[in-house]
């Protein structure tokens, strides 16, 4: 396995919601790697940003040699990158990070905002009995329709238009969620709030986590996150995010 | 055609190696070069003990650079000896070790432990703006400066090579006092100190409040200070600061520079390197150069 | 909303003027901008006599900015007084003077022919890298800034304001001299000294070798700077320095910059000064901000 | 009168020969005021890349709102240039500087190189006799048939492949070609062979010069070449290729 700098051509791209865009792209090198939970980094067309933004993977289909990724408009990069049309190309690195690593016992899904592209491919792949917990802002409910097909889904909103009124967990225990180990990703505190969760209920809890990266792939030490214990590569408490994970074990990293 | 530099007594097979911190120990680039193929590895400043860092955010993007406050994160000269300089050997590079610490004991601990150690040169980095203690405070007074050269270069078992910063007024002096305290050759510019503020949190970006720039962005500044240098003192000189193309290589080697150091670039495309050898090659090629040390400090 | 700031007893009607040597005296940006809606116009430095300036190519793009050698070309006191202050008055502009000189007796001569003019506020150009004489030399050396700016404030009838140079240690040294030899105001970033060398033709782009970098590329130094020296001294600061947006401008104000500079964006975009003001409006809106003084070094 | 920032969209644009670009583009507003020996400021579309690039109107249709431009690919900003499409949009300047002042005396047009294109829209615009002579490096005669249409056109090529052997003051001895005021854009050598040339034979020559610029409309004082005179603006020998010019007396400047 090794990761790939490649020109990948734009397939397609459309507006989920306000500010949510669904891009596929060509990238079969990539795409015949990549597992559910890793990440691309993604680089603009514009010489004044050198760095490239990490992006989750929400879609893999290793027959086409595509990959999908879906993202929110968050500062000027994402907003060049939704400019993009189909036909273009754009620089992308990947397969980058580990990944959920796949058990059989009884999942819980859980998504939060933009947190929420990276569980579908999971979702997919995950064979086991599964339940797939989704946090929204309000009632625009991206991608919901397509975790139907997966498994049972349960929605939480901000603003209690749909689903429970509330995060996650808040849905989780109204909605009567069960399950033996939890997948997440989603912004911090909703993860230390699942942290928190798992350990009061004994639960395994893979979480996926965020920080600004510069080279995406371990050598520069810029997206580290506490460890609990001396981490062995680092031999101090830091972890790379973009390596190490970004899916961690809860109970290893300190939120 | 002859690529390979001398630098202090050490032949590098081609100009170009790595900016330290950037590239790791070479592990997590070795999926897309050929370590052997570099002029050598220019590892990730260690100290006598590992260190932290600073905490996040230690990135930002600025236009056509960066800013990085680190905190020189690094597991300690043990764990450095044991696993990163086996597989460099293994790798078939030749190594460049980058030094840093927050006394002079501290930096002649960590040279003393790699004196037995198959290592072809030490970096001693004396120019990191993001530590509070040592780090940069030698190597923005000419004085201080001189006196960890010469305590460096007194228990060094390999050419010793003094890394510079650029936030001073006069580098010049700054490249005088290393080589008046031993420097065997000297190698700038480390990050220009840098700040970058969140308009809409009302806060520094940086959790470190500054941090060092980086990048395309800086080169202009980096090449008139190798220039300089290149101009003031007599050792070799391994240039870089924005270095992303072989066309920017050449602009330090034709200033003065005996080498050139790859460093944010690798961010930007992780065959940087590579791609800047190749293309020196082909500017050989074209304008029927023999030997690269022809162009060494060709404009003056 | 309240847009005006003041620096040193100078009300301006809002906080961005124009960068010395990038806005000639205004009569060409006049097309494209009220000079009047602006809160200042800063002219080009003028000396005692006229100046030739340096040999052409006097500029020289690098990436995310560009570098210059003009060599402070000017027409002369006498012309500036009969020509360009006649014309910005009649603009309804405020007038910022950028004086230079080779000697305290330049600086002084030309300050005491504008003693009686309608100027609102001189900035001291003692921070121009590309004149061989006078300019940066005052500005590194903080014992002969406080020096020039003791002779200088000693016969102004208008505040002063030294113009800093950013090609030092530590510039809060720099400040606190300025600020001791009687500066009302500082103004800070000058440019930073760069090079730029043509591989085609092993040559420098520059007639004068080296340059004055500015443009986007030099903006998070310059935040820095500003950062540090409002930070170590009482007087209100006038920050610039890659400058082409109103984020850009923010970042500054939230440095603690009392007022901003649009230099080298104008050559990016005619009316960016314009476009800065009617941002910074907008950001104020948007965040209920009453007062533009409530943003003003609000990042600690 | 007044210059005008616009985004401009690209009409078209095609090769003339290798690395010769002809593109032509919207800008109502810069067209209508446009005269022949003026130049825009073109704008690159990467950020990297700050500075206008100075390059002559060679066409002005103030009916349809465009303009003309012919250039080379002199490095990377022109290189990108050349690779924009029909459709994309270019940030543009202009009009800049003097122009040619047009007479009615017998006229010798002097293009050489990429000094060429300029002569075009002048030798369309000017109604007295006239030569046009043109120096080219090699058999590529770009533009030649359409400087044909407006009077005698003379030749030189470097090569001899075409015309006279040698350069544009070559080809007018050679040729006998006879005036009373010379138009003239192109290298410096050429210039100065030109402004001898006019000296000794006691002619008006107006010639067009180059140089680097920042702002391009005599700010900045970046573009100055040297004057015989102190000049009014500046009181000193220089004067200001972007502004003063580019077109000169050739009497009043030193080459
Ligand atoms: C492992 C990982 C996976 C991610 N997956 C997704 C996803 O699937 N969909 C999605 O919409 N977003 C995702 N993000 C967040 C995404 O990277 C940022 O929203 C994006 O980088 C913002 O770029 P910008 O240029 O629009 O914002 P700007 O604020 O202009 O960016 C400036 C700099 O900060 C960095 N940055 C800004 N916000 C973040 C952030 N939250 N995390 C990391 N870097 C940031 C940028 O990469 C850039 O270097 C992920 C982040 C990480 C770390
Ligand atoms: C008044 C004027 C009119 C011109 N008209 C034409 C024309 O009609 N057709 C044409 O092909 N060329 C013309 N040129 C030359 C053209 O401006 C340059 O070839 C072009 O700027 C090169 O840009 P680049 O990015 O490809 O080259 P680079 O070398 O990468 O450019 C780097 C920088 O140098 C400047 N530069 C490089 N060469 C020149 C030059 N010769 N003159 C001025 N600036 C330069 C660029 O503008 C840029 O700022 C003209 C120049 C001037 C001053
Ligand atoms: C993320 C990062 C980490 C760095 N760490 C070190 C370091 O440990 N020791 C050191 O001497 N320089 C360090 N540097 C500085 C670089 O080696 C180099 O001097 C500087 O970045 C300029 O070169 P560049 O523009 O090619 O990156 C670091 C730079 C970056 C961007
Ligand atoms: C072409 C040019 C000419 C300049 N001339 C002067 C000058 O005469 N006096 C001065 O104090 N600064 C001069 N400067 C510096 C600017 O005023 C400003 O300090 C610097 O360019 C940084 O700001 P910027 O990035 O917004 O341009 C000049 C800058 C440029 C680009
Ligand atoms: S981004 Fe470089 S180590 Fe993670
Ligand atoms: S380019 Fe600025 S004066 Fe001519």
């Amino acid at each position: 396995m090794s990761k790939k700098q490649v020109m990948a051509e734009i397939l397609s791209q459309t507006s989920l919601a306000d500010g949510i865009y669904d891009m596929t792209v060509k990238a079969e090198e990539i795409a015949v790697q990549a597992k559910a939970g890793q990440f691309i980094s993604v680089y603009i067309n514009d010489k004044s940003k050198i760095l490239p933004r990490p992006i989750s993977i929400c879609g893999i289909n290793k027959e086409e040699g595509t990959l999908r990724i879906v993202y929110r408009v968050a500062g000027e990069g994402t907003a060049q990158l939704s400019s993009c049309e189909a036909g273009e190309k754009i620089k992308i690195l990947g397969p980058l990070g580990n990944g959920f690593t796949q058990k059989k016992e009884k999942a819980v899904l859980i998504g939060g905002g933009i947190g929420i592209p990276p569980m579908l491919e999971l979702a997919k792949q995950l064979s086991c009995e599964k339940t797939i917990v989704l946090g929204y802002r309000d009632s625009r409910l991206f991608l919901k329709d397509e975790f139907e097909s997966y498994g049972t889904v349960v929605v939480s909103t901000e603003d209690g238009s749909a689903g429970t009124k509330g995060n996650v967990i808040d849905a989780i225990k109204e909605q009567g969620v069960e399950g033996s180990i939890i997948y997440a990703c989603g912004p911090t505190p909703m993860l230390r709030g699942i942290k928190a969760y798992a350990e009061e209920h004994e639960m395994e809890a893979q979480i996926s986590m965020e920080e600004r990266m510069a080279c995406g792939i371990g050598a520069c030490l810029a997206c580290v996150c506490q460890s609990k214990d001396i981490d062995s590569h680092s031999h101090v408490h830091n972890k790379r995010v973009c390596k190490d994970g970004p899916v961690f074990d809860a109970r290893e990293v300190e939120l | 055609m002859n690529l390979s530099v001398n630098i202090a007594g050490v032949t590098m097979k081609n100009p170009v190696t790595t900016g330290s911190g950037t590239f790791g120990s070479g592990q997590e680039y070795n999926e897309f070069v050929d370590l052997s193929k570099l002029g050598a590895v220019t590892t990730k400043g260690v100290a006598n003990v590992p260190w932290p860092g600073n905490p996040t955010t230690r990135v930002a993007e600025v236009y056509g650079g960066m800013l990085n406050a680190i905190g020189l994160q690094n597991p300690g000269i043990d764990v450095f000896i044991e696993r990163d300089i086996p597989f460099l050997k293994e790798a078939g590079a030749s190594i460049i070790v980058n030094v840093c610490g927050k006394s002079e004991k501290d930096y002649v601990e960590v040279v003393e432990r790699l004196s037995d150690q198959p290592v072809d040169l030490l970096e001693i980095n004396v120019s990191c703006p993001n530590v509070k203690e040592g780090g940069i405070a030698f190597g923005q007074d000419p004085k201080a400066l001189y006196e960890i050269t010469k305590a460096v270069k007194a228990k060094a078992a390999q050419p010793i090579m003094m890394k510079l910063s650029p936030n001073v007024t006069d580098i010049t002096e700054m490249a005088k006092a290393a080589v008046e305290g031993g420097s065997d050759a000297l190698s700038l510019i480390n990050t220009l100190t840098g700040m970058k503020i969140d308009i809409e949190k009302r806060d520094f970006v940086l959790a470190n409040k500054t941090g060092g720039m980086s990048g395309p962005a800086i080169k202009p500044v980096a090449v008139r200070m190798v220039y300089q240098a290149a101009n003031a003192v007599d050792v070799p000189i391994i240039g870089m600061g924005g270095i992303a193309t072989a066309q920017d290589a050449l602009e330090f080697l034709m200033a003065g520079a005996t080498a050139v150091s790859v460093g944010t670039a690798n961010f930007m495309n992780p065959t940087a390197t590579m791609d800047v050898i190749h293309g020196i090659e082909d500017y050989m090629r074209r304008h029927k150069i023999e030997d690269i040390n022809e162009l060494i400090g060709c404009v003056k």
